[in-house]
Formats: structure tokens, C-alpha cells, sequence
């Protein structure tokens, strides 16, 4: 290796080097990262991290490149330039969604007529593991965290919330649909889709 | 009939079905070493001591045994071919034949990937969304309330009765060996099942025992075995009361 | 705008410009783009489209830069160039496919090649049970539900995700080898097999 040294001395400054790999860590990154932590990972001195940051502040420039460096309160992270906000603002804005997923709808529906119900639950009536799309509606704000089971480290339990009942033009959970061959209230709804679970997965 | 609690006494294994299929599935017992057909024998053999045909516990066992079978079919695969006389029935050979093909190809196909991952394992990419990024609003339109319902109720659809669909074997009706046996039985008085069932599969010739069984029950045959594994006579029963006779067994 | 652009051939040769854009909407966006959403976005034709991009896979290219611009999962995304690995090794995990089983190697092989494919069909394959291999694949990401089996009571079916493909670096499923050579092994185990099953008939 040592042999090699003189011969990337010429086609490659050593900055530029250590300039490639921060630019690398910076756009794998999901969050700022600062010298230091840029400085382990490259396993350089934070110095020579600094000079490298500097060379690519100059790279990343607005005006001069679409991506653009930026030190932020948590450190350096990667953005888009102004000049294309108008073409990322176009990125991210979504077309209102149609419909949801059946996995969804099976899901925001048994925390509808059950709930609140944990995801263990949930699991079980579906038949598979309900944590990305218990997540998933979450974070639409379809469903919410409604306290814990009963005992010591009670699984969280969900509820659906008001944006659930906007959507679904409902003025309250008792406007649900009635279920009478499935059951009369909760209780009778949720006994019965667990005994067809335990049938269907045995 | 509990057939999971099925008490076994075979070369390799001691106790009941239930901790040999944990054993087996835990690669804890292997299944080379056992012998399944031990297995149908012990079956048999409480099923004629109950005296009735429990068509549940027939099904059951008819399925873990199928289970089985294929299990260690797939384990000596690679091995001689004078192995291979362990699968039957040819009636399977063909579906065997592609589902094991099948697997290959998903085992294949993993080395592929695995090979796949280890080459690309120097390829970092960002998993969430990048640090500066706008937030994303998902919204969502309208949604009609009876999907919520319809969702549930099909949730609280029975699954379909214990389908035996899996196995892609075809199971002969024991209706079928019924009649066989009744036409037999106008024909003649006795009959040696061992030359009845000789040239039918495996599956055909316990489904067919299955029915001798019936019979029995239904008092419409008696059957006499000299000995263990000695030829099975079915005689059409007359004014004697039908019974199982297996003379060594009393002994 | 038609009016603009003598304007902005001054400025800067309008691909240079749209180059920047494109390289701005990838750097935040969260998956790979295909050109037609790249497109869409930057409100320019795909074409102009393909153009700014070999611009920029030239530019973002392995061994001149530590971004990479690669075409993976059926569209266009940036990663790390390999020559940091090494320093992105020390700073991020590799949650997706860290001790990767080689029963969820085989799971998500079948899921690849059949999909979308249920629980029951994979346990069939494999000869057992697929229930705790497929929910660890869900929870990495790289499979995820796809609808139920037809008829009532179906079971839940599943197929790889646009993470698997990344993962594993496919452009697109069709990237997948052809298993003909395997194909021809079924036509030979089917004639032992039948060969044997004559010898047993005689």
C-alpha cells in the first residue's frame, strides 16, 4: 500500500480523497452529522474533516449545484437548492390517495369495531404481524395510542381518532356499520374473529 | 381420537406422534432414521382397538403422515436412487416430482441472492428520508363507512373445512372401496385383501383398509389375521358376530 | 415561459440547469425516481429528462465521486460510492439485511419469483412452516402485503418491495436469473421418479 502513496499523491489530493468519502456519508445520512461523528466514520482527524467540509461547501454551492451542503443545529446535511424548490415542492406534494390498502382497511377496521385493541390482537384476528401497518396509520393520524393492556408491560392499545371519523363520514363509532351476523356489540364481534383465526390458522 | 397423542414405539423414537413431529420439525430427530410406516401400523392398530372408524382422526393423520413422507422424501432425495423407493406412490411421482423441482429452484434462486447480497454488500443507500427533506401529508379522499364493514365480515369468514388442497395428493373416496368390497363380497364369501391391494398405491391401500375397517364396523365382514403382518382374509360376516381376530396379538 | 428561454440559454444551457434540478430532487427524495416522476416534477419532457441524467451518471460517477447515481428498483437514486464502505460501515447499520437467514434467503427468493404468493404457498415450497421468516422480512421492509387470495377467508399474500431491490441492487425483478437450467432437473427427477414407480408397479 505504501508503494502506492506517491501515485495517488498525483492523481488525488488526499482532501479531495476524504472529500469523497463525506460527501458519501452525507448522502446515506437520514440526519445531520457533525465533524466529529464525520470524523470517526472516515477515521481522519476532525481537521482534515473541516478542510473537506470547507471544499464541499464551495462544491454544494447555491447557484452553482442542485445539491446543496448546509450546517444546520445538529450538523451537516445534504438539501435541495432553492432554485428547484418549485420542482420539489411538485415532488412531495401528493395526490390525495383514493383508497386505502386492504391490509390498512382490515386493520383501522378491527380498531374500529374492537377497539381499543392492541397490536397483538390485531396480529391475531388478521392472521399476520400488524406492526407496519398499525405504524402506517399512525402516522396518518387514522388511529392513535389509547393507554396499555391491563399488568405489568400491557402491550399498547389503539383507538381510531376523529381525522378516522372525517374520513369515513361518520359523527361517531356507533354510526358504524351494524354487524349482527358477525356479532351484536364489541365483545361478541371480537370472540368470534378470533375463533375463526384459530380456526383458520390450525 | 387424539392422533397427535398417538403413543409410538418405533427403533428411533419413543412417545407420542406430537413430540416426534417437534422433534422432526426442530431437526432434533432425523427423519431419515424413522420409519413412518411403524407409524401407519400403530395408527391402525388403535384405530382397530377402538373399533370405530373416526374419519376425523383418519384425516388428521392421513395429512401428518403425508407431511411426513414428503419431509423425508425431500431429505433423501439427494441420496441413491434405491432410496427413492421410499416416496411413491407413482400417483404422486409427477406433483413430487415439480414440487421438488420447485423447491430447487427457490433454493437456487436464495444461493443467487446470497451471492447477489454478498457482491453488493459495499453499496450504502439511504433508508429514511434525508434530513432536510419537506415533511409528506398523505392525504386520503372520502372513504364510504360499509367498506369498514365489509372488511369484518370478511375477517369472520370461516376459512375453508381442513383442506387437504395443500398436499395436491389425491385421496381416493372410501366410498369407493366400499362398493369394491360389497360386489366382491356378492361374489364371493372370503377374500385375501393383501391380493386386493396388491398393485395400489400407498395412499390407495390405506384408504382401502380404511374401508375393510368400516365394514367391520357396520358388522357387514369379519376378519381373521393368523399372525401380525400375515395376510388379512375378509369373510362375509353370517350369523357369527363380526369381530377381529388376530390370534397372535392375544397372545 | 415561452418567452423565458433565450433568457436562460445565457444564464446557463438549459440541461445544465434541469442536471441540477434532477440532482436536487433525488438528493432528498426518499426512493429511486423514474424518469417519468423526475419528469413530472421538474415540469420538463423525459426526454430532457434522459439527457440530464447521463449528464449527471457521468458526473456522479464510481471512482470520480463519492455520490453515486445509480439506476436500481425501477428508477434513479443516489448512493455512496464503494471506495467509503468502509467509513459508512463504521457510522450506519445495515438493519435490511444484517444475518440474513438462509430460510428468509429462500422465503424471499420464492416471494421474488412468484409473488404475490401467500404464507400457506411458501410453507408448501419449503416444506414448513413460513410464519415467523415472513413477518422478520415484512418488518425489514422487503416484502410486504399485497392483497388476500381470492374467495372468502383468503390468506394474505405478499410481494417483494422496491427495498428488496435495492437491497439486492436489481434495476427490476426482471433482472432476476432464469431458473431454466433447474426447469429441465423437474423433467429429470420426474422420470426417475417414474421409473422407479414402474419397477414398484411390476
Amino acid at each position: 500500500m505504501d508503494g502506492e502513496r506517491p501515485l495517488r499523491l498525483i492523481t488525488a489530493s488526499p482532501v479531495d480523497r476524504l472529500a469523497r468519502t463525506v460527501e458519501a456519508l452525507l448522502v446515506v445520512a437520514s440526519q445531520p452529522l457533525s465533524a466529529e461523528e464525520l470524523a470517526e466514520a472516515a477515521d481522519d482527524d476532525p481537521e482534515r474533516i473541516e478542510t473537506a467540509l470547507r471544499l464541499l461547501a464551495e462544491r454544494f454551492a447555491e447557484g452553482r449545484s442542485g445539491i446543496v451542503l448546509e450546517h444546520v443545529a445538529g450538523g451537516w446535511a445534504f438539501r435541495a437548492s432553492r432554485e428547484a424548490a418549485e420542482a420539489c415542492g411538485r415532488l412531495f406534494e401528493r395526490p390525495v390517495e383514493r383508497g386505502l390498502s386492504g391490509a390498512a382497511l382490515e386493520t383501522v377496521a378491527i380498531v374500529a369495531y374492537l377497539g381499543p385493541v392492541s397490536r397483538p390482537e390485531i396480529a391475531r384476528i388478521r392472521g399476520v404481524a400488524a406492526d407496519s401497518v398499525v405504524a402506517g396509520l399512525v402516522e396518518r393520524g387514522l388511529i392513535a395510542e389509547a393507554g396499555r393492556e391491563e399488568g405489568l408491560g400491557g402491550a399498547v392499545r389503539y383507538r381510531t381518532t376523529p381525522l378516522f371519523e372525517r374520513v369515513f363520514g361518520l359523527e361517531s363509532l356507533s354510526q358504524l356499520p351494524r354487524l349482527d351476523d358477525v356479532g351484536e356489540d364489541a365483545a361478541e364481534i371480537r370472540e368470534r374473529l378470533e375463533a375463526v383465526a384459530e380456526r383458520r390458522g390450525a | 381420537m387424539e392422533v397427535r397423542e398417538l403413543e409410538l414405539d418405533l427403533d428411533a423414537f419413543e412417545g407420542p406422534f406430537d413430540l416426534l413431529l417437534t422433534l422432526v420439525l426442530k431437526e432434533e430427530l432425523d427423519l431419515a432414521e424413522v420409519d413412518v410406516a411403524g407409524i401407519v401400523v400403530a395408527f391402525c392398530e388403535r384405530l382397530a382397538e377402538r373399533g370405530e372408524l373416526d374419519l376425523e382422526a383418519c384425516g388428521e393423520f392421513l395429512v401428518l403422515v403425508a407431511a411426513l413422507l414428503e419431509l423425508k422424501a425431500r431429505g433423501l432425495f439427494p441420496d441413491e436412487e434405491a432410496e427413492l423407493l421410499e416416496l411413491e406412490p407413482e400417483e404422486a411421482a409427477e406433483e413430487l416430482a415439480r414440487r421438488l423441482a420447485e423447491y430447487r429452484r427457490a433454493k437456487e434462486a436464495a444461493a443467487w441472492l446470497a451471492e447477489r447480497l454478498e457482491g453488493e454488500g459495499d453499496r450504502f443507500f439511504r433508508l429514511g428520508p434525508a434530513p432536510l427533506a419537506p415533511r409528506v401529508e398523505r392525504r386520503l379522499a372520502p372513504q364510504e363507512p360499509a367498506a369498514l364493514g365489509a372488511a369484518l365480515l370478511a375477517l369472520a369468514a370461516e376459512p375453508p373445512a381442513v383442506s387437504l388442497a395443500h398436499l395436491e395428493l389425491r385421496f381416493p373416496p372410501v366410498s369407493q372401496f366400499l362398493e369394491r368390497f360389497r360386489a366382491l363380497l356378492g361374489r364371493r364369501r372370503v377374500f385375501d385383501l393383501d391380493a386386493e391391494l396388491d398393485g395400489m398405491t400407498r395412499i390407495e391401500q390405506a384408504v382401502a383398509f380404511l374401508a375393510v375397517l368400516e365394514l367391520r364396523r357396520s358388522g357387514e365382514v369379519a376378519l381373521e389375521q393368523a399372525a401380525p403382518f400375515a395376510p388379512i382374509r375378509v369373510r362375509k360376516a353370517t350369523e357369527r358376530r363380526a369381530e377381529w381376530t388376530a390370534s397372535a396379538r392375544s397372545a
